[in-house]
């Protein structure tokens, strides 16, 4: 089976208030579904909901083509989930172990532009170079679905370029990503989504 | 390597590094210390009552360790990423939990020793207080994981954290204060073993599920 | 004097030389001392030989106070005049000072059993000197565990002028809390009362033992200046 | 209102709700439950040894709250703005300890009675041992301010800060035990009260300065 | 004397390494000064040691016509300095304590749009939230300088014209900007100081 996101008439509640009903989408491989909506529209919620991390009040949300998360998907959210005290380069061996295998450590900090910083630790990276650090996680293990929450935020012009190559190459390898996002992203999105417009 | 293998590697180096594992060594010693401080100079006094206060010490040291233990997971966003590992949240507890016990619990336990000393326990009594600690602080984090996962979310979570945990480090602590009074030593060893095996098969299945709530 | 070392520079010059003598001299007078202190000295008429122990407690005792008044000093002028020289002093004076204020407390309990019957006891002085060995932990594990160096300092600066007020308490414990030992008997406004016999080793070890910390401290302060320079290294080849 | 006094509120606030109080008194009676347990049920024992130990419970309760006091004001930029109020942070540092003494310390102090008496100290004790806590815990706040401060960047500083708090404390213990067993009971208040005085008055004052440096 | 902020040959060091040196700027009443540079070049260092923060290595900063900071300027960083237990509306008390009285909480509140989340706790706020209850803060108490370290990071586009609206206001009411940015602020800036634009 190819792969394939589908979300039906989800509904997500937060502490008891409704943030939205009947969000629905279908994402085939090489789809960018970006996710559009006033700050406290939804987006954060409905991206941890795709992720498993907290259960949508009504609606379906399916994976075809691979194993149901976690193994299907990468999650980076607001939070960068560094460790001050640690190094950039442990937390890619890290991430590594955590995930299972995929591309070099080295190949991974030279993609996002870090490779000097390799042996820094975390603590004393200024905000884009975090942000940085955490979009390697998604290099480190290959998984077809990216969730990314306002995946530029921090980066500079710079790093927003480098940004969009991952995206298109993970699109042109026949992954899956579905951003939130404020301001235009890059690469064109198949599809757009707008989340709590009609309130 | 593993999730599992790298998960007790980080947390082992976070621990261990920055004087991590000297710390709770200070806060144990501290601890023991303040007791004589506290009870005055009467010899015969401390020798009776002193021993068994090892173990209090013992214990609310690694409770000191367990306040942030999942809270900073929480609040970084690392929690969020153990969930999408392929290993089960369950097996990422448990090396946290090990790597505790090998960072923390493992030199509590030697530094028992000294400490059973000072507070005039019989020299022949110190191998079994250091083996009975050792198993003691296995039941103890076992338990603690619980207590952590649940408080995760609650800032200045650690008086929260006391208040869950230690009714059930009680058992740990009855058994533990016989060895150090030189009670039915074997026995106490035996149950405290079973304590730590039960604590820390079980204690991380409950973390875990606590976890999984606390990233909604 | 101090301002002539302030310049790192011309304190690796100086230090690249005294440091080897200071240990040299600290060999010569244990070389002297501990013999003439542990055979030749006559055995105390009521505790025998044990008294012994005496040259080994006693300055190690008074060093490891001296030593952290030093590092208050030290901190000061770190904070104050902010040189970094005297943060590393401050710094590498520390472990020299735990290991001393060790020594005092491990020689005085081997002292204790045979005098006192005990090994510890719960008196003022022991357990300030406790108190004393655990602050030095404490300023250990402070500057071990703030990795940016120049912040490490000056929060241990902070942490050691706060914890002088331990040393009054040491000093005069054996005065506020009558109990096991003894009070002062060298340095007192009456004079030393103890033998001439017993004082000259005495005074031979005291001055090996500050031989010693001045050669490990010169050791030390070269080690951290040469990491320092290997960090800042480090993080200039980091870049951006 | 004045800089003082919001601070004053929002720490009280931020302490009590969630169960703040609440927590560090289930600390401090654990803790004093665990005693009795840990040294068996000999009542003479107990009532020699038990009152001194109401202290070492209320030292370590204090202390468990000390450690996120400053850390999560650094970590969430609250500091930042504390430095940049008109009011010197000495005195924004003094409320948050003010603060920690109304919100922890007083209930503390009051909880010291029924654990007295389950300790078995004599009735009329009581009154004497409460307000020996009040003024021993605005020492321990007071000395407690420096350690938090200089540990505010340090993760998991909590058994950092006690290794270097609790040699601090010795004094305070020493003389709060002493009226807790009764001896020479206004002597050893007007020392404490005088640790009292002197720790919340120099306190802050380091304790402001050790702050400025972490915020670089 | 009128407002005016002087930089004058600014070196910062963050751990022992130099980030940059010789930044220079004079700013008048009215001016934005946009901080560009790539992630890491210093930004967010330089505007800490305008805030007082953090000393730097070489260099003098001035500042003419009112009193020295703290008193004269506001600072917000990448951090928003929230309570996650205290109330929205409390925040905005505590900040009217702290930094010395000036507009009514309601109205800030309203101006930043958060009037119907003044009752929630701050730890329930979504990420773009947070951001506007911080931006609150520069309105609570009225202060010539604004240090701003990318202002616009999650707002949503409506948030955004609310910030443009916001410093604009500010800069015609004779107050000073500045502010790190890595893509368009909407304002037109006064001048564009480029970070670390040497390396
Ligand atoms: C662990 C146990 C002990 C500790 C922590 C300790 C600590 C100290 C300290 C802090 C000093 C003060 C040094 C100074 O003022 O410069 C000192 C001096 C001294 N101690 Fe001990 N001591 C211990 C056991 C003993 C014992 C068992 C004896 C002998 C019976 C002893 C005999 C002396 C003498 C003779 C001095 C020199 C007193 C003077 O002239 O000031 N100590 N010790
Ligand atoms: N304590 C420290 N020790 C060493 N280096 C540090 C420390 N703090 C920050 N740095 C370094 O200083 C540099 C500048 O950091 P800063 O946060 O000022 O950058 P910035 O321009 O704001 O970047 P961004 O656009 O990513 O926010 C970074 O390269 C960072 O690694
Ligand atoms: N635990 C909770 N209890 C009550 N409400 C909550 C809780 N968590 C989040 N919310 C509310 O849910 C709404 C949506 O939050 P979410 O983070 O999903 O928004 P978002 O679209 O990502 O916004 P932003 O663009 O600002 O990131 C917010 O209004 C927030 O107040
Ligand atoms: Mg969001
Ligand atoms: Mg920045």
């Amino acid at each position: 089976m190819p792969l394939r996101l589908v979300a039906e008439d989800v509904s997500v509640a937060r502490g008891g208030r409704l943030l939205f009903e009947g969000v629905g989408f279908v994402a085939d491989a090489g789809d960018l579904v970006e996710l559009r909506g006033a700050n406290g529209s939804g987006k954060t919620s409905l991206l941890r909901a795709i992720a498993g991390f907290l259960r949508p009040r009504a609606g379906r949300i399916a994976f075809e083509g691979v194993e149901e998360p976690p193994l299907a998907l990468h999650y980076l959210g607001h939070l960068n989930a560094l460790k001050g005290a640690a190094s950039v380069r442990s937390h890619l061996s890290h991430w590594l172990g955590l995930f299972g295998g995929g591309i070099d450590e080295d190949v991974a900090l030279e993609r996002v532009g870090l490779t000097r910083q390799a042996k820094l630790p975390a603590r004393v990276l200024s905000q884009g170079q975090g942000r940085r650090l955490s979009l390697a996680r998604l290099l480190i293990a290959p998984r077809p679905i990216w969730l990314l929450d306002e995946p530029a935020a921090a980066l500079d012009v710079e790093g927003r370029a480098m940004l969009c190559r991952l995206i298109d190459a993970h699109r042109a390898e026949g992954g899956l990503v579905v951003a939130a996002v404020h301001d235009v992203l890059g690469p064109t999105p198949s599809q757009t989504l707008q989340i709590g417009a009609t309130t | 390597m593993s999730a599992f293998a790298v998960t007790f590697r980080r947390d082992f180096a976070l621990m261990w590094s920055g004087g991590g594992a000297l710390a709770p060594l200070g806060y144990f010693l501290g601890a023991t210390m303040l007791v004589p401080l506290a009870m005055g100079p009467d010899r015969a006094l401390l020798a009776a009552a002193g021993p068994p206060l090892v173990w209090i010490a013992a214990a609310l040291a690694v409770l000191a360790t367990l306040e942030r233990l999942f809270q900073a997971d929480l609040e970084d966003g690392a929690l969020d990423q153990m969930m999408l590992s392929p290993a089960p949240l369950e097996v990422l507890v448990f090396a946290k939990g090990a790597a505790l016990w090998c960072a923390v619990g493992a030199p509590l336990a030697l530094a028992g020793a000294p400490a059973a000393i000072a507070l005039q326990a019989p020299l022949a009594l110190v191998p079994a207080v250091v083996a009975s600690l050792a198993l003691g602080m296995a039941a103890f984090i076992g338990m603690g994981l619980v207590g952590a996962a649940v408080t995760a979310s609650v800032k200045r979570g650690g008086v929260l954290i006391a208040l869950i945990v230690l009714p059930f480090f009680a058992p740990p602590i009855i058994f533990g204060a016989a060895v150090a009074q030189g009670e039915a030593v074997t026995s106490a060893l035996l149950i405290l073993a079973g304590c730590a095996l039960g604590a820390c098969a079980l204690g991380p299945i409950a973390a875990a599920a606590a976890l999984r709530l606390q990233a909604e | 004097m101090l301002s002539s070392f302030a310049n790192p520079a011309r304190f690796m010059g100086f230090s690249s030389w005294a440091a080897p003598a200071l240990a040299l001299l600290a060999v010569a007078l244990f070389a002297i001392g501990l013999p003439w202190a542990l055979f030749v000295s006559p055995a105390d008429y009521q505790q025998g030989e044990t008294v012994r122990i005496m040259y080994v407690h006693v300055p190690a005792a008074s060093f490891s106070m001296g030593i952290y008044a030093f590092m208050g000093a030290a901190s000061f002028i770190g904070l104050v005049w902010r040189h970094v020289l005297a943060d590393i002093a401050a710094r590498s004076a520390a472990p020299i000072g735990a290991t001393y204020a060790a020594l005092c407390l491990l020689t005085g309990s081997l002292w204790g059993a045979p005098t006192w019957g005990t090994w510890w006891e719960w008196d003022g002085r022991l357990t300030s000197m406790l108190v004393l060995f655990l602050i030095y932990l404490g300023y250990i594990g402070l500057w071990s565990s703030i990795e940016d160096e120049e912040r490490a300092a000056k929060l241990a600066a902070i942490l050691c002028l706060v914890g002088l007020i331990n040393l009054p308490i040491i000093k005069f414990s054996v005065d506020w809390w009558s109990t096991l030992h003894q009070p002062a008997s060298i340095f007192r406004a009456e004079g030393p009362a103890i033998h001439a016999s017993m004082l000259a080793p005495l005074a031979v070890m005291a001055g090996a033992y500050a031989a010693l910390f001045g050669a490990l401290l010169l050791f030390n302060m070269r080690a951290a200046i040469h990491r320092r320079r290997i960090e800042a290294a480090r993080l200039r080849a980091g870049a951006t």
